[in-house]
């Protein structure tokens, strides 16, 4: 007799486990106002990312068109991937003397892992990170960035300015 | 021996076995595992592993790479536990320095690893639950994993990856937002925890699926070093949080959580549990963050003394252990990762024999597979 | 258990046994010869029950392979490292623990792969990771591989 | 030319009549079955598309998401659109594969499944063909498609296939026996196997209300058992992809997998048209005794209307149950049919005899 | 309609896969490569055909239910009269399940109704 009723309470027992279950996704499905989906192409204009996002390493400039990236070349060394270059040129300014300077600070997108130790290491925070994330593009070759823009030249400042900024 | 007579080498069609290749490009291996079964109908009669599908040298890798540096590969082993791999190159790094890091590093150190293993058991319980065929559970886990990964981002701008320490702290100081958030997080998450029990838990056709599959004794569990939650499923104490403690560990109260039954609705459990425990072990801390420097005085070029250092570190999926054997430069001679899913993954080729096809799936759910980790 | 304690249990197990210091954990050189009967012994032993091993690999100097094994007992809590020195680099060659710790079945084939030690007594000595007819193994220091290892 | 929206009877008689004046029998003849042909092949289509965005939907919104928005409002032309897609589609013939089998499949599948729904009455006088036999001739006719599957899992020279047509094979050895016996219960209430006979026997209440409990338990059978025998929710483990890659469907590709796709939705189509003629009523209003109000209201709704929304109901169900539960194991399917399901449809068909014989029925 | 008209149905079925396929044949592009038309498993060349003797596991099943199915057929006549016959029917089919039943059982207890 026993078997008999505890062959039938599993029954029970298990429909009810199944029932709770429907429950659930029951409930989900006559409450839509509960849907996480975010459109993504649509809600472009409320996406705002986070400020200390990764989404690329860039360089800052100021309205004079003015970096502080001096081209010491630390950020080249930390890179793990080596997906920092940087070229610089000898030019003589105006005291006439030769001095050393940035000509590119070649990024190469496509190899960063987003570490951030260049960011982290930089002794004038020339760096950045900046919040695009949409990098999809069709030649591989575009993922290749300069990061100082045409013309920028150093920004000449004290460096305890700098030294504030960070903090 | 040679390979020919060996037992585990047989060739395919040897036999008129039924050899089916499970993997690499398979649904339920998470990622480039390969198993070879051989199969009597439905029955699994042996399981050969091959792994290597991404293996990336990363020990290679490191060698030539300062400590700093390293921290960033070892987030693409288990990339679901990133944050416990880059401590325990860290805490490697500052006990070979003999670096005391400020109370306010461990503190977040230690919530921010239990915030990642929710997220990583999260994403287990819905890739488990889809391997069972239950493919709602997976839109539950990861919504609520989404609310993890928005701390992560507010706080270090990454999702998955994080390589936010470094050797002496933190890269930089938590979000100021960061505490407030966690709070709101676990007020959400012990809402939505017994929805996760109600959906799947108690469902009777879950639990016939589960009880009495894949079972490991604990003799070889031990053996097979088969640790973290897979092996707590067993009755192996190998919690390192608990015996030996690091970080903030030994300020909180919490259980080690043991089920002795060794199958997979023991280690589903031991799983789940640990969720729980987890929002304990944060609740205790995250009101008593301590101000203070996010990192250690460190010199710019970080050189480990010669000598060789050990440290293992309690990961979502098990134990890692981090060898590093120094020559006093500033990279390593050698390091070698004991990675957890190195050795719970072989175990798969003893308890999956004689199951099914289907069990064999759970079973490689329950054991929370994630094969960068193996391949390294 | 003490770390002296420990020194002292391990050295009544077999003869020859060197304890380096300045050690971070508890260090044991064993010779390769009766390498295997120590472990045995080690993992029997009523005081030691080293059961649990933790990891196994191996380290590539300039003349000589050494084995690392990190082993843990789970009972009593204590850590050992225990090594031994191979040092016929060309043929390498030890005793496999594989039947002592089912894990060191697969942590040896590691081994093999990427250091090219040979372990008498493995039932399944194939290369784990890397295919079959890779030539070279990529964790030792002399290995060349012009295409992937770019120097810095 | 009359048009009544509660009795198609004359309908379709007015059809023939005016087909058999203008034509000779014989054109007669082909001009209504082309007709017929056209009407079934536009309804078949149209209940497959709409089926494939309802599950997509409603899965969509029990798993917290939107599902498919983006093709049209709402995204209701996705289904057009996939179908466009897997036209345009390449046929990927499979090497070594048993090609007549092969290509046989898919054809058997799709005609199982047009074979059962000439069966089912839509309204009264809306069906292809009133069998005399209409229970036992569905009961045959919707197992017939698991040939289908079993030969294009055969065909396919895969592993993963053969195996999921295997599982398929102990699916179909099992539940037909559920399947037949919960419909049995019924015929025993409605002494007719017909299935408008069977519809009409219900006009003054549904058999699951007026047979009881042992009804219900009926319904709760039918509707288990049959969602095994088409495939689908906890029970689809024939192409279990989380196991089988795709079982016994994963070397069909563009149209043909289409139609494997097409064919389980519109067998869980049929399997809610049958549940909802046996047990619900079919195109009966929902009635109860003494609210003359309700009833009278309830009865001016047409009753295809009726027909769609009750089977609306059902497949709702059977969504729900598919996107809830985790899949069963082989062996676990055939416990439940053997150890569960066939026990307690004995037991419930022995029940059923005697609320008929004491007339406890309404 | 009469019952031929089932001709229909299996007419329109196979004018329905039959165009879509043909359809299908011509206008969707073709591409040749020879590993395409390999069986899929799970990117690994196959080595050995899939028509292997190949335990199915459920024979026993298939004999019961073949049994059971039979079964089930004699019962249809019966559940159609058995409004009209009553008592004598009911009783008749008592019999007829508990045959059956023990059948079952029998099955049962000896194990046939358990997976190898």
């Amino acid at each position: 007799m026993n078997v008999i009723i505890n062959y039938f309470k599993d029954i029970f027992q298990g429909v009810w486990s199944l029932i709770q279950g429907m429950r659930v996704t029951g409930y989900y499905f006559f409450h839509p106002r509960q849907i996480v989906t975010q459109q993504y192409p649509e809600n472009r204009d409320k996406l705002v990312m986070f400020e200390r996002f990764k989404g690329e390493v860039i360089m800052p400039h100021d309205e004079n068109n003015q970096h502080r990236c001096t081209g010491c070349g630390i950020c080249e060394i930390n890179c793990p991937n080596g997906s920092i270059e940087i070229l610089t040129e000898t030019v003589i300014n105006e005291e006439g003397k030769k001095e050393k300077r940035i000509d590119k600070h070649i990024y190469h997108l496509s190899m960063c892992t987003f570490c951030g130790l260049c960011v982290k290491t930089c002794p004038s925070d020339a760096l950045a990170w900046g919040n695009e994330f949409e990098h999809a593009v069709y030649d591989r070759h575009k993922l290749t960035k300069v990061l100082n823009q045409p013309g920028s030249s150093l920004k000449k400042e004290p460096k305890s300015t700098a030294k504030e900024i960070k903090a | 021996m040679s390979t020919e007579t060996s037992t585990l080498n047989l060739f395919i069609g040897e036999n008129d076995e039924y050899i089916i290749n499970m993997g690499p490009q398979h649904p339920s291996t998470h990622g480039v595992l390969r198993l070879e079964l051989a199969l009597k109908g439905e029955l699994v009669e042996r399981v050969v592993p091959h792994v290597g599908y991404i293996h990336r040298g990363i020990e290679k890798m490191s060698e030539k790479l300062p400590y700093p540096q390293i921290i960033h590969l070892t987030d693409r082993m288990d990339y679901l536990s990133a944050l416990m791999n880059n401590e325990a190159v860290c805490l490697a790094a500052e006990s070979a320095l003999q670096v005391e890091v400020p109370e306010r590093v461990k503190y977040v150190r230690t919530i921010l690893a239990e915030l990642q293993r929710l997220a990583s058991h999260q994403l287990w319980w819905c890739a488990f639950g889809m391997d069972l065929g239950a493919l709602t559970t997976f839109f539950y886990g990861l919504r609520d994993r989404e609310k993890i990964l928005d701390i992560f981002e507010e706080s270090f701008g990454s999702r998955l990856l994080h390589s936010y320490y470094l050797p002496g702290g933190l890269m930089h100081d938590i979000h100021p937002n960061f505490q407030k958030r966690v709070k709101e997080f676990l007020k959400y998450f012990r809402k939505k925890l017994p929805e996760y029990d109600q959906l799947l838990t108690g469902n009777v056709i879950f639990q016939n699926r589960v009880k009495g599959i894949g079972l490991l004794s604990k003799e070889d569990a031990i053996s097979y070093g088969v640790t973290g939650p897979s092996g707590r499923g067993s009755g192996f104490a190998c919690d390192v949080r608990k015996h030996q403690p690091y970080s903030a560990y030994d300020k909180v109260e919490f259980t080690e959580c043991l089920h002795t039954d060794g199958d997979t609705w023991a280690r589903y459990k031991v799983r789940v549990q640990e969720m729980w425990e987890s929002m304990h072990i944060i609740e205790q801390l995250i009101d008593n963050i301590p101000e203070g420097d996010y990192t250690a005085k460190m010199k710019a070029i970080i050189k480990l003394p010669a000598g060789e250092y050990f440290q293992r570190v309690e990961t979502a999926r098990g134990e890692l252990a981090v060898y590093i054997v120094s020559d006093g430069n500033k990279t390593p001679y050698r390091i070698h990762f004991r990675t957890p899913n190195f050795s719970n993954m072989f175990v798969m080729s003893k308890i999956g024999v004689g199951c099914k096809i289907a069990d064999l799936v759970a079973l490689g759910g329950s054991l929370d597979l994630v094969i960068p980790d193996i391949d390294r | 258990m003490e770390r002296e304690q420990l020194k002292e249990a391990i050295a009544r197990l077999a003869p020859g046994l060197e304890f380096p210091e300045n050690a971070q954990l508890t260090e044991v050189l064993a010779p390769t010869a009766g390498f295997r009967d120590l472990c045995k012994a080690l993992r029997s032993d009523a005081a030691l029950q080293f059961d649990y091993l933790i990891s196994m690999t191996a380290v590539d100097y300039p003349d000589h392979i050494v084995l690392v094994y990190h082993l843990h007992s789970s009972a009593l809590g204590h850590t050992l490292v225990l090594k031994q020195k191979l040092t016929d680099r060309e043929k390498a060659e030890a005793d496999t623990v594989s039947d002592l710790w089912l894990t060191a079945e697969y942590q040896e084939r590691e081994v093999f792969d990427l250091f090219g030690v040979h372990f008498n007594g493995h039932q399944d000595m194939r290369r784990i990771f890397l295919e079959d007819h890779w030539v070279g193994h990529p964790l030792r220091k002399d290995y060349v591989d012009e295409i992937n290892i770019i120097e810095r | 030319m009359r048009f009544d929206i509660y009795d198609f009877t004359s309908f379709t008689q007015d059809i023939d009549r005016l087909l058999q004046e203008n034509l000779t029998p014989f054109w007669a003849t082909v001009a209504e079955l082309t007709i017929v042909g056209v009407v079934i092949l536009a309804f078949y289509a149209l209940v497959g598309l709409f089926l494939v965005y309802a599950e997509r939907k409603v899965c969509a919104f029990m798993q917290n998401r939107l599902g498919p928005n983006r093709v049209g409002p709402f995204g209701i032309f996705q289904t057009i659109a996939d179908l466009i897609k897997l036209l345009m589609k390449e046929l990927i013939p499979i090497k070594h594969a048993d090609k007549i089998l092969f290509n046989l499949a898919p054809f058997i599948v799709i005609i199982a499944s047009f074979m059962a729904i000439a069966a089912i009455p839509f309204a009264r006088g809306l069906h292809a063909i009133d069998l005399n036999i209409g229970v036992f001739y569905v009961f045959a006719v919707s197992s017939m498609g698991v040939i289908g599957i079993l030969l294009a899992g055969w065909s396919s020279n895969n592993k993963y296939s053969l195996i999921g047509a295997m599982r398929s094979g102990a699916m179909v050895v099992s539940y037909e026996l559920s399947v037949g016996l919960s419909l049995l219960s019924i015929v025993i209430f409605a002494g007719t196997m017909q299935l408008s006979g069977i519809v009409e026997s219900q006009a003054d209440g549904w058999w699951i209300f007026k047979g009881h409990i042992p009804a219900f338990i009926a319904f709760l059978l039918f509707i288990t058992a049959s969602t095994a025998e088409t495939n689908r929710g906890p029970f689809d483990l024939a192409e279990a992809e989380s196991e089988l890659t795709a079982g016994f469907h994963t070397e069909y590709s563009g149209i043909r997998f289409a139609f494997f796709f097409l064919a389980e939705y519109m067998n869980m189509f049929i399997v809610a048209s049958i549940a909802v003629t046996i047990f619900l009523g079919g195109w009966m209003p929902l009635q109860f005794g003494g609210l003359e109000g309700f009833n009278t209201v309830m009865a001016y709704i047409p009753p295809l209307v009726w027909f769609f929304l009750k089977v609306a109901f059902v497949i709702y169900l059977m969504m729900w149950f598919k996107w809830t539960f985790p899949r069963l194991r082989i062996d676990q399917i055939l416990t439940l049919e053997w150890k569960y399901l066939l026990p307690l449809s004995l037991i419930n068909t022995v029940l059923i005899a005697l609320v008929v014989l004491l007339g406890w029925h309404f | 309609m009469s019952s031929e008209a089932l001709v229909l149905f299996f007419i329109v079925g196979t004018v329905l896969v039959g165009g879509a396929i043909l359809f299908s044949w011509y206008a969707a592009p073709r591409s040749y490569n020879p590993v395409k038309f390999e069986p899929y498993e799970c990117g690994i060349e196959v080595n050995s055909s899939a028509w292997i003797q190949f335990n199915v596991g459920y024979y026993l099943f298939a004999i019961i239910y073949l049994i059971f199915d039979v079964e089930t057929v004699f019962i249809f006549p019966w559940a159609v009269v058995m409004k009209e016959i009553g008592m004598r029917a009911f009783i008749e089919i008592l019999i007829f399940f508990f045959v059956l039943v023990l059948g079952l059982i029998y099955a049962w207890k000896k194990g046939a109704l358990k997976w190898v």
